[in-house]
């Protein structure tokens, strides 16, 4: 059966993703990092799906990519915002506010 | 041996009898009168105390003479039973409390003593305090204190006795205070109420003791409240008690009389108190308030008879006190120099004689001597204060400002010598009949020590009253009564001094009498003088023993018979004719078994008492002793003040052993000292203290430190929660990914990126602990 | 096997609709439509129409609530069970509509006065209630996650609204981003739960625990990560770390709203998943649940104490008072516990979304004339305010829960249902939270002594002036607060008839 | 047990009335405080007018069982109800907190503490009223626990708005302390609830089942309530709050908290911790008793250590309280009743001790014992008053104080059966010492503050003050005083007035030990 690869795959995907949220500093690289978690998922999904036969876990992840092509309009949007704001998107300078 | 019903007679009473109650209740209303509308009167309120104390000196005359009736009506040896009267004053806990009145002979003689003495002393007191700027106040505290001490002597029960009791603790509080102005005054007064308090504890345990040890028995077989007095004395009389209860009970009661007696060792504040106006101290300082302790002894004596086996052995407590008083005071008595002093402590000594007389089980010459004593002893008072008021300018100083008046105020010289003689016990006088008396029984009773004891304290007390009477009568003018000026007054020793004589010239100051130099006192003074003296010369005749069995009417008014009373209903003998049965009348009433043993059924109310048979020679004994005191005293006292005989003055500086005994005496023993320096000062300072300290360092402190510790704390979750954590776990997680990743460029992990860490790793744990537990 | 999938896909019926039950949301989704045009043809002098057309959407929306309020059918389900209407929901959606009108009314002035662009601010504020409306009804894994998305994005730009505010970005992308990650994680959960349950029904999620017999490491690890995802929505510690900086960044009725609605929503979806998808499983959650509650609870509070700034402040505290409706959670798994502990979730969140909302509304009040979040500046503020001062005291006094004001119902059902567990950990947390209500009087308090204790700082004692709008979200937050302590009958009574259909599989 | 609904219509109205004078008042300017003050003197009048109308209604002949009744539902689901009712525990308290709040309003009319803004005190003052009543008239724990808390706020602001310097601490100690024991109470009171079978929270009902509770189970259910209720009283260890609050709060603050507020824990206990709990209570006796006799003395050695007058008060309200839970503690019909005349008389007297401590203090600007003295002779009038309260205070016979103390020391003689008479009976000796140490500092302070000179300072009128800074007592004070002195006189004489009311209805809630 070859659905386990796929879940593996995820995994490693799902723990790149969360690296990448963690270390990287650059929102963009962030916001990349966050999308391969969402692929993952995405990759979960089918891959549960085909194994049980069951349409859902598609659907699923079409709504997933399409909420995910929103969420980035926006975290794009914003990150223009604080570059308008302050010439730099490093996330380390968005410390204004703290305790 | 019971005798049939029909022999006994119904008792006699009588509108008086009945109403009794209304002897305290009349200078009560006075005291709300005069405090209400007192300063608008005519005569300031002093004209309402008076009124309301002649009223119930009447009403006592009355009730005394209904009295007698009901003692005649009786049989020979028949109990005479008290008129009781009570009503419901509250009642908690199923338990019912009343309140009412108990007229027996004890009550009704020293009704009739007080209420005397009380309207004496305010007719005094209207000349003597004259222009006294609390006049009425004045007037208003000693109504009330009568209205109290005569709530006390009527009362059934032990609450409204208690009552009474307090409420002339304030007013001796008040009175001594009168002259508050002055720190010593206020501060004797505070001494006063606190000494008096510190006995009232004993009190309250007694009474509760008694309470419920006696409850259960008094309202099964009398229907009354362990409260009642009556119920309380054939309790203790039923040979029911538990021994040592009723020995603890009458101990704590006991400390209470001592207290309010000024016996040793708590006799410390009434030569204090002295601070009060002479009126105060003649009325409740030595002839009536001071003989409550005594009073209580007399009014429970059952009580104490059970508790200390009085007939049973050769000493006990009340006795050893009243003995130690007898001689310490009246050894403090020859140190004085302020003429109100030494009588001070001649009235402790003279409790004392009381005290041990109850203590020996001489229960009638006690009463008898409360009774003679109050005339003597006031009149001296009262003779005192008449000469700083008109002689010494206001001094009590006999060193002094005294000296060589018997001239000059012959009423008050006449009236003084008559007392003296009486208080020496000389015959005829008054204090013979009594105090040879007490001496008489206590040897008689078994207490021989006590005897001695006793001719001792005659021996004393005759000769420090003639020394006091030569420095104030005899010698030549001093001071003051030669008619010098000097209103600042300093004393050897004893501060209170300076501070009452400084009082007495307060009034002086305020009253506007211009007079120079010594002279006779007005009538409103020397009035009660008079009363006084014939008084004390005559009330011995009363209950003159030597004179045989029919002399001695005191005796069948007063002394309650030791019968064995038959109860007819629950509510006792209160109903004013009781169905008693006596024993058999030709054994005589002798071997009547209250007290000795307990009667197989009825109830006793009164022990049976023996009476020492009346021997001149023993009367002659101590008459010699008295006598012998005189003469020494007077000898001593030509001598020292008039001759000036190099051998002895300035004596005790000379010889060590006097100095050392002086300098005991001139300090009181130390007592003061003790009480003052290191128990009060003890507990007001040191002890308060560390409570205090303890207070607000130690439960406060944890309090506090709760506080801090929870400040702290968030501080902490705030560094290390919010903070550490979050970076510690981007470090990790930074290290781990490092570990794996290998070569990677050192972390450098934003805020945002630290707070995913934070959220991510939180899921892992949480992840991991769960997927364990679950599989 | 993929034409199988093809196969089951192609046999397509069309679900009946039931529009009764649809109504508030078609109303809102309309709402927002119009809300959106208009403000292209409006002018800026007439922008104010726009608030008050969002105002009235929300309570055109409530009817349509009302009416399936007091319709016998109770219990309305929608495409084989994804959507379903039930009592809990109503209850819920009338909460969100008055709190949306609540902070409509809050923004009004707010928003005018600001330099910002007004029309997308209603716009986006509206589409989130919708989100949290559509939420309330959800019961399947995909309109749960598509609601949580619905709800969420709107806020992640009404929090970066104030553009040119470098705190204000900072806040919206703070949100964002945590936001976004939480939910990945949270679907990578559910992905994981699909794979379990092979399906995304929550009823069947339920009935797969039972079927496989006992928890698969699948179903642990799934439900864990959801149940982060909304312990994130909640910022329930330690998910909470976005919550204090974006509410100081955010826009104050913004920071209202989040701290009161979304949270709530986040609730919402917990309670659902925990006793419709769960309850098997509370092996899982209620220990889980129960160190949540404690941490929140006990963390929110300490670190509220050392706040300065108000807005802080209340971020912290409603992160505690989120600990608070955690605590029946906890033990919710027992049978005879689970229906007063949802019960006393829905009061709390309804005395709790009164209060803070009046507390904001307040703030925002006062910050009109202070310019300043620090709580210095409110000092003798009873001076010279007395009404805000003594609806502020009303407020916070809620907040600690000192009866008899709304507050104290809330925690008390809280304790109830904890208690009524009679479980050693039930007692544990019940003291827990004794002690922790205490302490949180700790910093109310510094508040109350501000206004009535202190002196006023720089004297200037200008009275502050409040705009209608806000004087009428006063008003009725306050007699909500108030009724809700007094009569506390009303708000538990709303708590019983909350029911979940499917909850505990009944 | 049978209960009396007719009138029960009065209750509510007593207790809701001065909540109806607060929004009059809200709807008063600020500026206009003539008319402040009426609002506020008709309501308390008006409050009082309902509880003497109460008092004739109330059916003297069985004050042992409820009166005016009145249930109604108010929160279905958690099984607790509007429950209302009056017995003769309740009557005196009840009535007495309407009366002080009434006298305490009168006082303000001329002595508003800094700093003014006589619209919120008053406001305060009425809610505290309303708190106050509600506590004593509740017959449902839950309603109990709303009222008992209702308090709080109230009195927190006038101790830290209107109090003295240190006040910010004061308020909040009393405010954190008082929270805690109700936090703990509010605990123990749902255990209590669902022990019982979760049936309801009326007292009645939980008399009945609550003394089936196994033993252990009700000892700690009565820890929780002893902790709340102590610290209201306060018993020794959890006192510390009293002092501070007492000094920094104004007098009328203080007056309250002295009359009304102390006794809400002792009632607690009376009310319910003991009924509801007996063997729990038997357990405990001792150990309340021993704090009770620690809390005599200490509380009169703290007094002893005092310079500050109105501190030394406060202290003693720790000694007096001691006695009412000795009594208390014993268990018996007797001691119970003692203490609950007890709890009335220490409100009146030192609620009057207060009085007077405010007015010296509005006089001489100082509460230091060592600056004061004289005070007779300046103001005879206010210190024969205060002589008069410190006799009733210690205790003097004839005044009320000594029928609280005197009793309580007695039934410790005999405590309730399955008690160590020993123990008690050293209690009781202790409690006696402590009598005499209330003597002691009493009269000190009396001998201090009233006696001798005026300090040279004040010799003049004090403060460069022109003579009339020492007015004597003046007519607000006269109204005021007088209705206390009177009290505390007759209770005094008669004290059965108090005791024919409470005795019956004490022996209904120790029914539950008769069996």
């Amino acid at each position: 059966m070859l659905v386990n690869q796929f879940l593996f795959l995820a995994a490693l995907l799902f723990c790149i993703g969360v690296y990448g949220v963690i270390a990287r500093k650059n929102a963009v690289l962030v916001l990349m990092s966050i999308e391969l978690i969402l692929n993952a998922v995405n990759l979960n999904f089918v891959a549960f799906a085909l194994r049980n036969g069951n349409a859902d876990g598609h659907t699923f992840a079409l709504y997933i990519i399409a909420i995910a092509a929103a969420e980035v309009g926006v975290g794009l949007g914003l990150v223009l915002l604080i570059f308008r704001n302050r010439r730099t998107i490093s996330l380390d300078d968005l410390s204004e506010m703290k305790g | 041996m019971i005798r049939s019903a029909e022999a006994l007679q119904t008792l006699s009473s009588g509108w008086f009898l009945e109403h009794a109650w209304l002897i305290p209740i009349v200078p009560a209303i006075g005291f709300f009168i005069i405090i209400l509308f007192g300063k608008k009167l005519p005569m300031k309120g002093s004209e309402i105390g008076l009124l309301s104390m002649l009223s119930s000196l009447v009403l006592a005359g009355e009730t005394a003479m209904q009295w007698i009736d009901r003692v005649n009506s009786g049989a020979e040896a028949q109990f005479i039973a008290p008129v009781v009267r009570t009503w419901n004053w509250w009642q908690i806990g199923g338990m019912k409390f009343t309140i009412g009145q108990s007229i027996d002979g004890l009550a009704v003689i020293v009704l009739v003593v007080v209420a005397f003495i009380s309207t004496l002393v305010q007719l005094y007191s209207t000349e003597y305090l004259k222009g006294d700027r609390r006049y009425t106040h004045f007037f208003a505290a000693l109504t009330l204190f009568s209205a109290g001490m005569l709530a006390m002597v009527v009362a059934e029960d032990t609450i409204l006795f208690l009552l009474g009791w307090e409420i002339m603790g304030l007013c001796s509080f008040m009175l001594i205070g009168h002259w508050w102005e002055d720190g010593a005054n206020s501060r004797a007064a505070l001494k006063a109420f606190f000494t008096v308090r510190t006995g009232d504890m004993g009190l309250l345990v007694g009474v509760a003791m008694l309470y419920f040890a006696s409850n259960e028995w008094t309202t099964e077989h009398l229907g009354v409240s362990g409260f009642s007095i009556r119920g309380i004395s054939a309790w203790a009389l039923s040979g029911e008690p538990n021994s040592t209860v009723i020995l603890v009970a009458s101990v704590a009661l006991f400390i209470a009389a001592i207290g309010k007696s000024g016996q040793f060792p708590l006799h410390t504040w009434l030569p204090d108190a002295m601070a009060g106006p002479t009126p105060v101290s003649s009325l409740l300082h030595s002839s009536t308030m001071v003989v409550a302790g005594v009073f209580l002894v007399a009014r429970l004596y059952p009580v104490f008879f059970t508790g200390f086996d009085i007939l049973g052995t050769g000493g006990n407590f009340i006795t050893i006190i009243g003995g130690i008083t007898i001689v310490i005071a009246a050894a403090l008595a020859f140190v004085q120099n302020d003429i109100k002093k030494v009588l001070a402590y001649s009235t402790v000594s003279q409790l004392g004689y009381m005290m041990l007389g109850l203590g020996a089980g001489a229960w009638l010459p006690a009463v008898f001597h409360i009774f003679t004593h109050a005339f003597f002893k006031a009149c001296l008072f009262l003779g005192a204060g008449s000469i700083s008021h008109s002689a010494s300018h206001h001094s009590f100083d006999m060193k002094k400002d005294m000296g060589g008046l018997r001239k000059v105020m012959p009423i008050t010289f006449t009236t003084w010598v008559i007392s003296t003689l009486a208080l020496c016990g000389v015959f005829p006088f008054s204090g013979f009949f009594s105090k040879d008396e007490i001496i008489d029984n206590v040897g008689h009773n078994g207490y021989q020590l006590f005897m001695i004891i006793g001719l001792i304290g005659a021996f004393m007390t005759a000769a420090y009253m003639t020394r006091a009477t030569y420095l104030t009568f005899f010698g030549e003018a001093r001071g003051a009564s030669a008619g010098e000026h000097h209103d600042e007054h300093h004393d050897a020793h004893a501060p209170a001094h300076d501070s009452h004589d400084s009082h007495d010239a307060h009034d002086a100051h305020a009253t506007e009498h211009t007079d120079h130099g010594p002279h006779e006192s007005g009538w409103r003074i020397t009035l009660p003088l008079v009363l006084l003296a014939v008084l004390a010369l005559s009330s011995g005749l009363l209950n003159a023993t030597p004179f045989g069995e029919k002399w001695e009417r005191i005796k069948t008014w007063v002394e309650p018979r030791a019968e064995v009373v038959m109860e007819t209903a629950p509510g006792g003998p209160g109903h004013s004719n009781v169905l008693s049965i006596p024993t058999a009348a030709e054994e005589g009433h002798h071997d009547s078994p209250c007290g000795s043993e307990t009667p197989e059924e009825g109830v006793c109310y009164a022990p049976q008492l023996q009476h020492a048979p009346f021997k001149w020679s023993k009367a002659m004994l101590s008459l010699g002793i008295v006598f012998l005191g005189i003469a020494l005293s007077w000898l001593f006292s030509t001598l020292l003040y008039t001759r000036k005989d190099k051998r002895l003055v300035g004596l005790t500086e000379r010889n060590g052993v006097l100095r050392a005994g002086c300098n005991l005496l001139i300090n009181k023993y130390y007592l003061d000292a003790l009480y003052e320096n290191v128990i009060v000062k003890a507990i007001a300072g040191p002890i308060a203290a560390a409570a205090y300290w303890f207070n607000q360092n130690v439960l406060d402190g944890i309090l506090h430190a709760v506080a801090r510790a929870s400040r702290a704390f968030s501080g902490w979750v705030y560094r290390n929660i919010d903070q550490r954590v979050v970076d510690g776990t981007v470090n990790n997680s930074g290290k781990a990914t490092k570990g794996a990743g290998g070569v990677l460029a050192p972390v450098q992990s934003g805020k945002v990126s630290q707070y995913g860490a934070l959220l991510f790793s939180a899921a892992a744990v949480a992840a991991l602990v769960l997927v364990i537990i679950n599989s | 096997m993929i034409h199988s999938v093809i196969a089951a896909a192609t046999e397509w019926v069309s679900p009946q609709v039931d529009y009764h039950a649809l109504a508030p949301e078609i109303i809102l989704a309309t709402g927002l439509c119009v809300v959106l045009l208009a403000d292209l043809f409006l002018d800026e002098s007439r922008k104010w129409i726009i608030s008050s057309l969002t105002g009235f959407t929300l309570l055109g929306a409530m009817l349509p609530v009302l009416t399936l309020g007091l319709s016998e059918s109770s219990v309305r389900s929608m495409f084989d069970g994804r959507y379903v209407v039930d009592e809990f929901s109503v209850v819920m959606k009338a909460m969100f509509l008055i709190a949306g009108y609540v902070v409509v009314l809050l923004s009004t002035k707010h928003v005018e006065e600001d330099e910002y662009w007004q029309g997308e601010y209603w716009f986006l504020l509206l589409s989130s209630i919708l989100g949290m409306v559509m939420m309330t009804s959800s019961r399947d894994l995909v309109s749960i996650f598509v609601a949580l998305e619905f709800l969420s994005i709107p806020a992640y730009m009404l929090a970066a609204w104030r553009k040119r505010d470098i705190k204000s970005n900072e806040a919206g992308m703070k949100y964002f981003l945590l936001g976004v990650f939480a939910s990945a994680v949270m679907l990578y959960g559910m992905s994981l739960l699909f794979g379990a349950a092979n399906s995304t029904l929550l009823v069947d999620l339920g009935k797969s625990i039972t079927a496989t017999g006992g928890l698969s490491a699948l179903h642990a690890l799934g439900i864990v990560f959801v149940i982060v995802g909304f312990a994130f929505k909640v910022s329930a510690v330690p998910f909470h770390s976005w919550a204090p900086d974006t509410y100081e960044g955010a826009p104050s009725p913004i920071t209202a709203f989040l701290s009161v609605a979304s949270k709530a929503a986040g609730f919402v979806a917990l309670v659902t998943l925990l006793f419709v998808a769960f309850p098997q499983a509370s092996g899982v959650w209620q220990p889980f649940m129960w160190v949540l509650s404690v941490l929140t609870m006990t963390v929110g509070n300490v670190v509220a104490l050392r706040q300065t700034n108000i807005v802080r402040m209340m971020a912290y505290s409603s992160i505690s008072q989120g600990g608070f409706v955690l605590m029946p959670l906890a033990v919710a798994g027992m049978s005879e516990v689970s229906a007063s502990a949802l019960r006393s979730v829905v009061v709390y969140m309804l005395v709790y979304a009164a209060t803070n909302l009046g507390m904001f509304a307040v703030i925002i009040a006062v910050s009109r004339k202070t310019r300043s979040g620090e709580i210095s500046s409110w000092g003798g503020l009873f001076s010279y305010a007395p009404g805000l001062a003594t609806l502020a005291t009303i407020f916070l006094a809620s907040l600690a829960g000192i009866p008899p004001l709304g507050g104290w119902i809330g925690k008390f059902t809280a304790f109830q249902s904890l208690l009524s567990s009679g479980s050693g950990w039930g007692y544990a947390l019940a003291l827990i939270g004794a002690v922790n209500s205490v302490v949180a009087f700790g910093y109310y308090g510094t508040i109350m002594r501000e206004m009535w204790m202190k002196p006023v700082p720089d004297g200037d004692t200008t009275r502050v002036v409040v705009p209608g709008s806000l004087a009428l979200a006063l008003g009725i937050t306050c007699v909500a607060t108030l009724v809700f302590g007094v009569l506390p009958g009303v708000a538990t009574h709303f708590g019983d008839i909350a029911r979940i259909t499917g909850a505990f599989g009944g | 047990m049978e209960m009396l609904r007719d009138h029960n219509w009065m209750l509510s109205v007593g207790t809701f009335l001065p909540l109806l004078g607060v929004l009059l008042l809200l709807v008063v300017p600020k500026a206009n405080e003539q008319l402040i003050k009426k609002v506020a003197l008709f309501t308390s009048i008006a409050t009082v007018a309902v509880g003497v109308w109460t008092l004739f209604r109330f059916d003297f002949g069985n004050a042992g069982t409820m009166q005016f009744v009145d249930e109604k539902t108010w929160i279905p689901l958690i099984k607790s109800s509007y429950y209302i009712g009056l017995d003769g525990i309740s009557l005196p308290l009840y009535f007495l907190s309407m009366v002080i709040t009434l006298l305490v309003v009168i006082y303000s009319l001329d002595h508003i503490p800094s700093p003014g803004n006589p619209k919120a005190f008053f406001s305060l003052m009425l809610v505290l009223q309303t708190g106050m009543a509600g506590t004593f008239i509740a017959q449902d724990l839950i309603l109990f626990f709303v009222f008992f808390e209702l308090v709080l706020l109230p009195m927190y602001f006038m101790i830290g708005v209107w109090g003295g310097e240190n006040r910010q601490y004061a308020s909040l100690k009393f405010f954190l302390y008082t929270m805690f024991g109700s936090a703990l109470m509010l605990v123990a009171f749902l255990a209590l609830f669902f022990k019982t079978g979760a049936e309801s929270f009326a007292i009645p009902y939980l008399v009945e089942h609550g003394g089936a509770l196994a033993k252990n189970v009700q000892i700690w259910i009565f820890a929780g309530m002893f902790i709340g209720f102590a610290v209201k009283v306060p018993m020794f260890p959890f006192h510390t709050w009293l002092p501070d609050a007492h000094t920094q709060a104004p007098t009328q603050g203080s007056v309250i908290l002295a009359a009304i507020l102390l006794k809400l824990g002792t009632y607690g206990f009376v009310r319910i911790a003991i009924p509801v709990l007996p063997e729990a209570a038997k357990a405990w006796a001792p150990y309340i008793g021993g704090l009770a006799v620690i809390g005599i003395i200490y509380g009169a050695l703290g007094c002893l250590a005092q310079t500050d007058m109105k501190r030394l008060i406060a202290f003693s309200s720790v000694a007096h309280m001691g006695f009412v839970m000795l009594g208390i503690s014993t268990l018996t019909s007797f001691g119970m009743t003692a203490a609950m005349f007890g709890m009335v008389a220490h409100g009146l007297i030192t609620g009057m001790l207060f009085f007077v401590a405010g007015s010296v203090k509005e006089r001489y600007h100082t509460l230091e014992i060592a600056r004061l003295g004289g005070i007779l002779k300046q103001m005879p009038h206010l210190g024969w008053i205060l002589g008069f309260s410190c006799m009733a205070s210690l205790g003097l016979p004839g005044l009320a104080g000594f029928w609280g103390e005197f009793p309580a020391i007695l039934s410790a003689y005999s405590p309730a059966a399955g008690l160590n008479e020993t123990v008690f009976r050293v209690y009781m000796v202790i409690a006696a010492l402590g009598t005499v140490l209330a003597a002691a500092y009493l009269l000190w302070l009396f001998q201090r503050v009233a006696f001798g000179e005026p300090k040279p300072e004040f010799a003049g009128g004090g403060h460069g003050h022109d003579d009339h800074a020492f007015h004597d007592v003046n007519k607000f004070e006269w109204f005021a005083w007088t209705p206390l002195l009177i009290a505390i006189l007759v209770f005094g004489v008669v004290p059965n007035l108090m005791f024919k009311v409470l005795d019956p209805a004490v022996q209904v809630v120790l029914s539950g030990f008769k069996g």
